[in-house]
């Protein structure tokens, strides 16, 4: 058809295309509408009014990529700002201005490990989001490399044996089951064989847990979303990518960089061009142009508001509240760990009941308690993965508990009563 | 114009000396404190996060997370209070420009207005607290929003197939790329080459070379169309596929189109669409109907999205029947119901040929919801004009700059009817001038507009990139005109003004050189 | 301080005379686009609104409303579209100080940071589409949140009851006094006059003849409090009330307090607490405590309403047992449930005695949402380090500005410790440099401030009121000291240049005494 | 008791400041929430998004009343453009910079005529807003004037015999039943006997209606609520007061005027501040000081928004659809109009079932079906007056019918039952 299609419409009025967007979003149900406790990569943290008060100034709103550094100085600082916050977390030296969003900053470290020792393979753990090894995989195979998965035991990573055709072993901290990997271990282990690391990680634990760069990690990644952007049911948000100096010249997108103007006034432009596609073209290290600016501005602001102190504060409420209800949750027949690992914000319980129809009595309850393990890990099948953010109060995980206790129990009369 | 003596902010203030240099220095005072960083701004103890109640027993932390794995030291974040950010981020928003502040004609970036109304709907709770993974049953709302929005790409692309997925327009061109390689494989071809012309924005070839292909350049002719010739001389049984934009980055419509399509599908290669001008032909034409299997739209300029200062984005591909198949995971797939009820919407991962994900989750889902309300705004009829104007502001525009005889030194690469945007060459300019175009584009930041696109595409030299959009005033690009003929007029009194350029922004020519040298890119603590 | 050097914008442009014309000219161009005004910006046709279907049977106007009732020509309101009105008034925007942007000690204005967590509130549909004739049975929210907010003032004014209606500080005021005027005549009183010290603020006076009272001026003693003998001189049976701020208009304590309330009372007046300087006393001492009858708050002030460029505020009043019964109409009661369910609350307009209304509806809403936000964040200690940090912040920045050597020229008007504010009179100043404390306030603007309050109290010639609140930084009271130095020091080489000042806004010092004489106060069209 | 009291609380992180408001929101039945057709002085009109978009920015939000004009051009430009629209509205040469609120502007406007003539008596008209009459009263106390109620006849007013005592007549257009007052006629009358006319006036059906000032009203006021503002509960909104240049050194107020810069640059300041408290102290024309000039730019900016066509289609739809909507509830038996006169956006009905039950009946469904005049007017005890903006669609407006007729219909059949 063409254009006049009912697919677009007439045009209307602003109050009516409102009112029809209001009623789309009245058919959600969103973290404001249930207890929810689902993370599996996106977590409902609070996002602090002065985040949104700022990145709503069409200042920062409405221009494009900072071309012109003279009348885009506040954009630049920011990046500049954004980049020293991110390698302060990540423990690594240098960060580039963002990326799309959290598997895709992941393939896109691969390729930066294709460029770097151009190896054949990349070892990747289950204990990867999902999002991100599939993704992984798909872009490799433009890349004619292999993707190897390697196995989860006792709910961390074991690498088996590694050899030199490895370019790179891919790894999450925390990873997907919420536990804490031994990071410094699986660095050491690729450096034998000469792999780069490269750590998916989740900022918000990273307020407690070693940084990448204390583990000699390459190249830290990671979705930013939980750094003062909205869940936006899975985007925009943005990707960080930090990497050691030496990794500095084959780093995609967008760096901020100091310098001074005819005067000597401190100053900031967008550097190291020369790996970006729109001077190297072909042989850039990478084709991203469009970024994730906004969000990543969101995200520093977001590390400004929770400052030094602020997100260890965070971090820890977290880990005691997690940890009161995975003691909680598992006092529950029928509910246990699925594996006993240290955890920070998450942690993955094994029902023995349909997770499915366990799930669905909660939600009728008004109640949302994880994200079914079953979805991507077969050998998990009634694994349920909760999310413990700030925002989830300790009367919330009670009720949580009650909810699935009675969820549980209620699956298991049936059961009985079919027998 | 008005009269130049309405102005004068400083170069009034009283000629005694000793006044000038004091009111430098009170801008000295504001300047320093203007130029700190928000680490710079940070003193201990200061802080604007208060943590929520404890309210579980507490534990000592060796129980619950042992010391191996913890951080030494807290990462040395700002300390800082809400007044000081607030203060801190404002300060520097007002060292930017923004589309709300004046004329921003980008080439090739469709600098058009940003509705408030999507800010507003976008934030919506239903919409903006939406978890990814929550149930579809619990997000019909959103599924049906995605729905509609892939069947109004569809009808624009004249395709039938859309994934909302990819996250921006380079990342829709890398979907486009594995999906050709997947076409070509599932028929057990192996391709190794891609065609680009040589007017191609850089993510094409770099798009290309991600995508594991080898480029081949294709010229253009005397008349700005790619070169027939050199096209057909290259498509070969080993091209994957040929990239192409229409308008092409000239400006200009690629009139040999279907010509293309038929020597490149000749050699059973694809044909994709680079969607960034897709704003010149909205309800005129449709690449479908021109022969392209694959395009991206970039919601982030046609259907605006905020541009944030370098994203978000959004990279939306349509496809034709052929390559449906290999299309991203998931799917958002509509089940009508027999009985009456509404259509359930749902999410499909079974899709055995699919390239597989390009990211997480389903998109940008809230750039979705703006770009649904900047459609359903303006429907078909709308959406028509939307791109008529567009044409319409552009041609309007070169012709003004003709009449103030600006051609004289920055005549247009190619004499013709543009589409959305034109391209200027300042080579005349340069060599009677001596001022290059780059000087040209710092004097303008002095007259309070943005300057065009600069040095694309390639091949016209000293180029210059100016896109309207429809959403400017004839005010507006008639000021532009006037601005430009008073710089070429001041250059032919004295070609250092603009080389010297600019003189009233926050910083003045900034030394790029010397930062990609000696790399400063974080702040040392 | 940083050195000037890292400053110079114009200065340092190349120094030929042509580029500084033509720099200048460029601004020409900017400001004459800037100027206009929306209605300048006005071209037939043009539009925003869109109107939403007709969806109702049409019918000829004549038959709706009859030809005689109906205006001749549409209201010639501006015809533009969404985008030059968001440019436009963004660029207006911009030609605002504001306190996000810098330090703002106005005195007695009380500028602290306004978090911006309160307009998140606000704006939630709840509370902001709450329609204020809505069933009390389905505004339980709200008027628990204005009972809530009651409490609150009630506890920090030490007084029992509260009425949220008054609009602003200066309705409470007129509240007051009408309250003390049914209080009267109740008891068969009629009293003509109403006291209030020299050093009162204007809505004072303006408010007692408002009210129909009479005014009678109390004088202030060497010390700068009330002058006691003055004021028994003045306390007869014929005054109605004492109108009074403390801490003063001066900043200081009004050490007399308790010996004052005894005098007023004595005659059986009432006493008035103006509560624009609240900020400096809460959780420390309360007027009730003092032995006022009345006292009104300045949510706008003390409790962070943004001040929107003047307005909107809200004036709540705090009173004692014995002027309850003449509180304004409708209250807002709580009735608790026996059988333990949660409290109802309603309005109660069944008061027989009450001065009736003083507004529509309840009062400023949206106001009351702000300020109870802020209180719940800050609690009672919160509120307490408040005002002992507006206190400490007042006395560091007076003591800084006399080891900056400001005091030769600008002593404070009374030699004591401060409250949240102090005055400072540039009497030496403008007998020793020649300049007046306008010249000063015009100065500080090109140093990137805003001026503190000039010219009141007037009991203090050449006075300067600085307030510069809890919420600024040790760093910015150094800086502000710093600027005040070098606006002396600059005044020591060459007075005209604070003379001329300021050089670097919008606009330069403006004719106020035209503007009065031929006023010009709406656009010809 | 002292501030540590359990009323202040110990003070608490943003995000349980948020919730806490969140829950209290969620305890208020907003228009967002039920079909709403309550108006009586406040209305649900749509604010466009530009409005809070451009009244957020922390540029006009935060400042103070601009006293140095030098860096408040954006506010006192403002400020002038908006005295520009009003004036242009209500077709009256002056206007100043706004005051508190609708009714409160009445008081104001009494007080500029007992300045101006000094006589003993106010008439005011009974269709004027009764919280606009009683804050009229309670003024008038402390001025020692007396303020006589002129009757409404089928609808509109009745001045009766004026004498010379009366120093304002007070009138509403349209008035508090919605019924379009013959102003010119009201003007005149009070002309005869040198008294002043105040009207307040309601700005969006001013779209359509002769502008006091073609009716020689001496002072227009008004609720500017319906001007891009929220209902916010009944505020922060503001008032609108204009008049004839005669009385332009009497305006309570701020007033924004043009000037030019040592330069001659064109500039603007607070002009005729000798008219004001900071100045004139007790000979002031009012005590006002912060007044609302942020709702003042919500209106211009909304009236901008507008256009000069638009104010006059938004009256036309609303007219429209109001005829329809009173014509469709009269046809339901047991419900009769309670005057006949031209309305624009509200109108008044006659219940011959118990307001008080029928609206509970209603609401029970959803459905607000309006203001019970009986709370202010016991001369129509059952009385319902019926709002109609453009954002009650016509399905609304049958769905109202749909409700109002079964609930009068149930409440006689209880009545019969009964007997
Ligand atoms: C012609 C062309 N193609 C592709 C792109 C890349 O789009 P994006 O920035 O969304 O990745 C652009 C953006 O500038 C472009 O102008
Ligand atoms: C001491 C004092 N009293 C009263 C007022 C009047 O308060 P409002 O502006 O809220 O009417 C002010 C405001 O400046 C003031 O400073």
């Amino acid at each position: 058809g063409t254009p006049s299609d009912r697919a677009l419409g007439e045009g209307r009025s602003e109050q009516e295309v409102y009112e029809e967007l209001r009623a789309l979003a009245a058919r959600n149900v969103s973290t404001e509408d249930e207890i929810s406790f689902l993370g599996a990569g996106m977590y409902d943290h609070y996002v602090p009014a002065l985040v949104d008060a700022i990145i709503e100034r069409s200042e920062f709103l409405t221009p494009y990529t900072p071309y012109q550094p003279e009348i885009s100085q506040g954009g630049l600082q920011a990046m500049f700002e954004y980049q020293t916050a991110i390698s302060e977390l990540t423990g690594l030296p240098v960060s580039n201005a963002s990326v799309y969003e959290g598997p895709s900053a992941v393939g896109a470290a691969g390729y930066v490990a294709k460029l770097t020792n151009a190896r054949g393979r990349f070892v990747i753990s289950r204990g990867v989001h999902p999002h991100s090894r599939e993704t992984l995989r798909t872009l490799a195979r433009g890349w004619g490399m292999d993707v190897i998965e390697a196995p989860l035991r006792d709910g961390v990573t074991d690498l088996g044996e590694l050899d030199t055709d490895v370019s790179a072993v891919i790894v999450q901290q925390p990873n997907f089951l919420g536990a804490v990997e031994d990071l410094t271990a699986l660095a050491t282990a690729a450096r034998e064989v000469g792999a780069l690391t490269i750590c998916a990680c989740d900022p918000l634990p990273l307020g407690l847990l070693k940084s990448p760069g204390e583990c000699r990690v390459d190249i830290a990644v990671g979705e930013g979303q939980t750094l003062g952007n909205r869940l936006d049911f899975g985007g925009p948000s943005f990707g960080f990518f930090a990497a050691t100096d030496a990794l500095l010249r084959r780093m995609p997108g967008r760096i901020a960089g100091e310098t001074r103007d005819v005067e000597g006034k401190r100053g900031y432009v967008l550097t190291l061009q020369t790996r970006e596609q729109h001077i190297r073209r072909e042989k850039a290290t990478s084709n991203i142009c469009t970024a994730q600016a906004l969000n990543a501005l969101a995200g520093v602001i977001y590390l400004s508001w929770l400052g030094r102190h602020g997100i260890v504060e965070l971090a820890e409420l977290m880990l005691k509240r997690t940890a009161y209800a995975r003691t909680r949750l598992t006092s529950i027949p029928g509910v246990t760990l699925l594996h006993e690992r240290p955890v920070v914000r998450e942690f993955a319980l094994a029902l023995d009941a349909p997770a499915g129809r366990v799930i669905e009595r909660c939600l009728a309850d008004g109640v949302n308690p994880g994200y079914p393990l079953g979805r991507d890990y077969p050998e998990y099948e009634d694994g349920l993965l909760v999310a413990i953010t700030e925002l989830r109060t300790r009367a919330d995980i009670d009720r949580l508990a009650d909810t699935l206790a009675a969820a549980v129990a209620a699956d298991r009369d049936d059961v009985e009563m079919a027998a | 114009m008005r009269p130049l003596d309405a102005s004068r902010p400083l170069d009034a203030s009283h000629s005694d000396g000793a006044s000038r240099r004091v009111a430098l220095a009170a801008n000295g005072f504001r300047a320093a404190d203007d130029g700190l960083t928000i680490f710079e701004r940070s003193k201990p103890g200061r802080r604007a996060f208060v943590a929520p109640e404890l309210d579980v027993p507490d534990a000592p932390l060796d129980e619950l997370l042992p010391a191996e794995f913890r951080r030494a030291e807290a990462p040395r974040l700002p300390e800082v209070a809400e007044p000081e950010i607030v203060r801190h981020y404002n300060r520097l928003s007002k060292r930017n420009f923004d589309l709300d502040t004046g004329f921003y004609p980008l080439g090739s970036c469709t600098m058009k207005h940003n509705p408030k109304l999507h800010e507003r709907v976008a934030a919506l709770p239903g919409h903006g607290k939406l978890h990814p993974l929550q149930h579809p049953a619990r997000a019909q709302g959103a599924l049906e929003l995605m729905w509609n929005l892939q069947q109004a790409l569809a009808s624009i692309a004249g395709l039938p197939h859309v994934s909302l997925q990819p996250s921006a327009g380079s990342h829709g061109e890398l979907a486009g790329v594995l999906l050709t390689r997947a076409y070509h494989e599932d028929r057990g071809e192996t391709r190794t080459k891609v065609l680009t012309p040589d007017t191609a924005h850089g993510t094409n070839p770099a798009t290309v070379t991600m995508g594991g292909y080898e480029i081949v350049k294709v010229g253009t002719d005397a008349s700005g169309n790619v070169d027939l010739d050199d096209l057909r001389a290259k498509a070969d049984r080993d091209v994957a596929c040929l990239m192409l934009t229409n308008p092409s980055t000239l400006g200009l419509f690629e009139t040999g189109i279907e010509e293309i399509a038929g020597i490149v599908h000749g050699v059973g290669a694809t044909l994709y669409y680079d969607g960034a001008n897709l704003n010149a032909i909205m309800g005129i034409c449709r690449p479908g109907d021109m022969g392209f299997d694959i395009v991206h739209f970039n919601l982030h300029k046609t259907f605006t999205q905020p541009h944030g200062g370098g994203g978000p984005g959004a990279g939306p591909i349509a496809v034709s029947d052929r390559i449906e198949p290999y299309l991203p995971r998931p799917q958002v797939v509509r089940l009508d119901s027999d009985n009456g009820d509404r259509p359930r919407f749902d999410l499909d991962y079974d899709r055995p040929k699919s390239i597989g994900r390009l990211r997480g989750f389903q998109g940008n889902y809230g750039v979705f919801v703006r770009s649904y309300a900047y459609i359903r705004s303006l429907g078909a009829p709308g959406l028509r004009e939307v791109s008529e104007i567009a044409v319409l502001n552009a041609n309007y525009l070169l012709a003004k700059l003709r009449a103030a005889g600006v051609a004289k030194y920055l005549p247009a690469a190619y004499d013709r009817i543009c589409m959305h945007e034109f391209v200027l060459s300042g080579a005349p300019m340069k060599r009677e001038l001596e001022i290059r175009t780059l000087d040209l584009a710092k004097r303008m930041l002095d007259f309070g507009v943005h300057p065009p696109t600069v040095y694309f595409p390639l091949v016209v030299d000293e180029a210059l990139m100016v896109e309207p959009t429809e959403t400017e005033t004839k005010e507006t690009l008639d000021r532009f005109a006037e601005i430009v003929a008073e710089i070429l007029r001041e250059a032919r009194e004295d070609p250092e003004v603009a080389r010297n350029a600019p003189y009233t922004t926050p910083v003045r020519r900034l030394d790029e050189a010397a930062a990609a040298r000696r790399p400063v890119i974080r702040q040392a603590l």
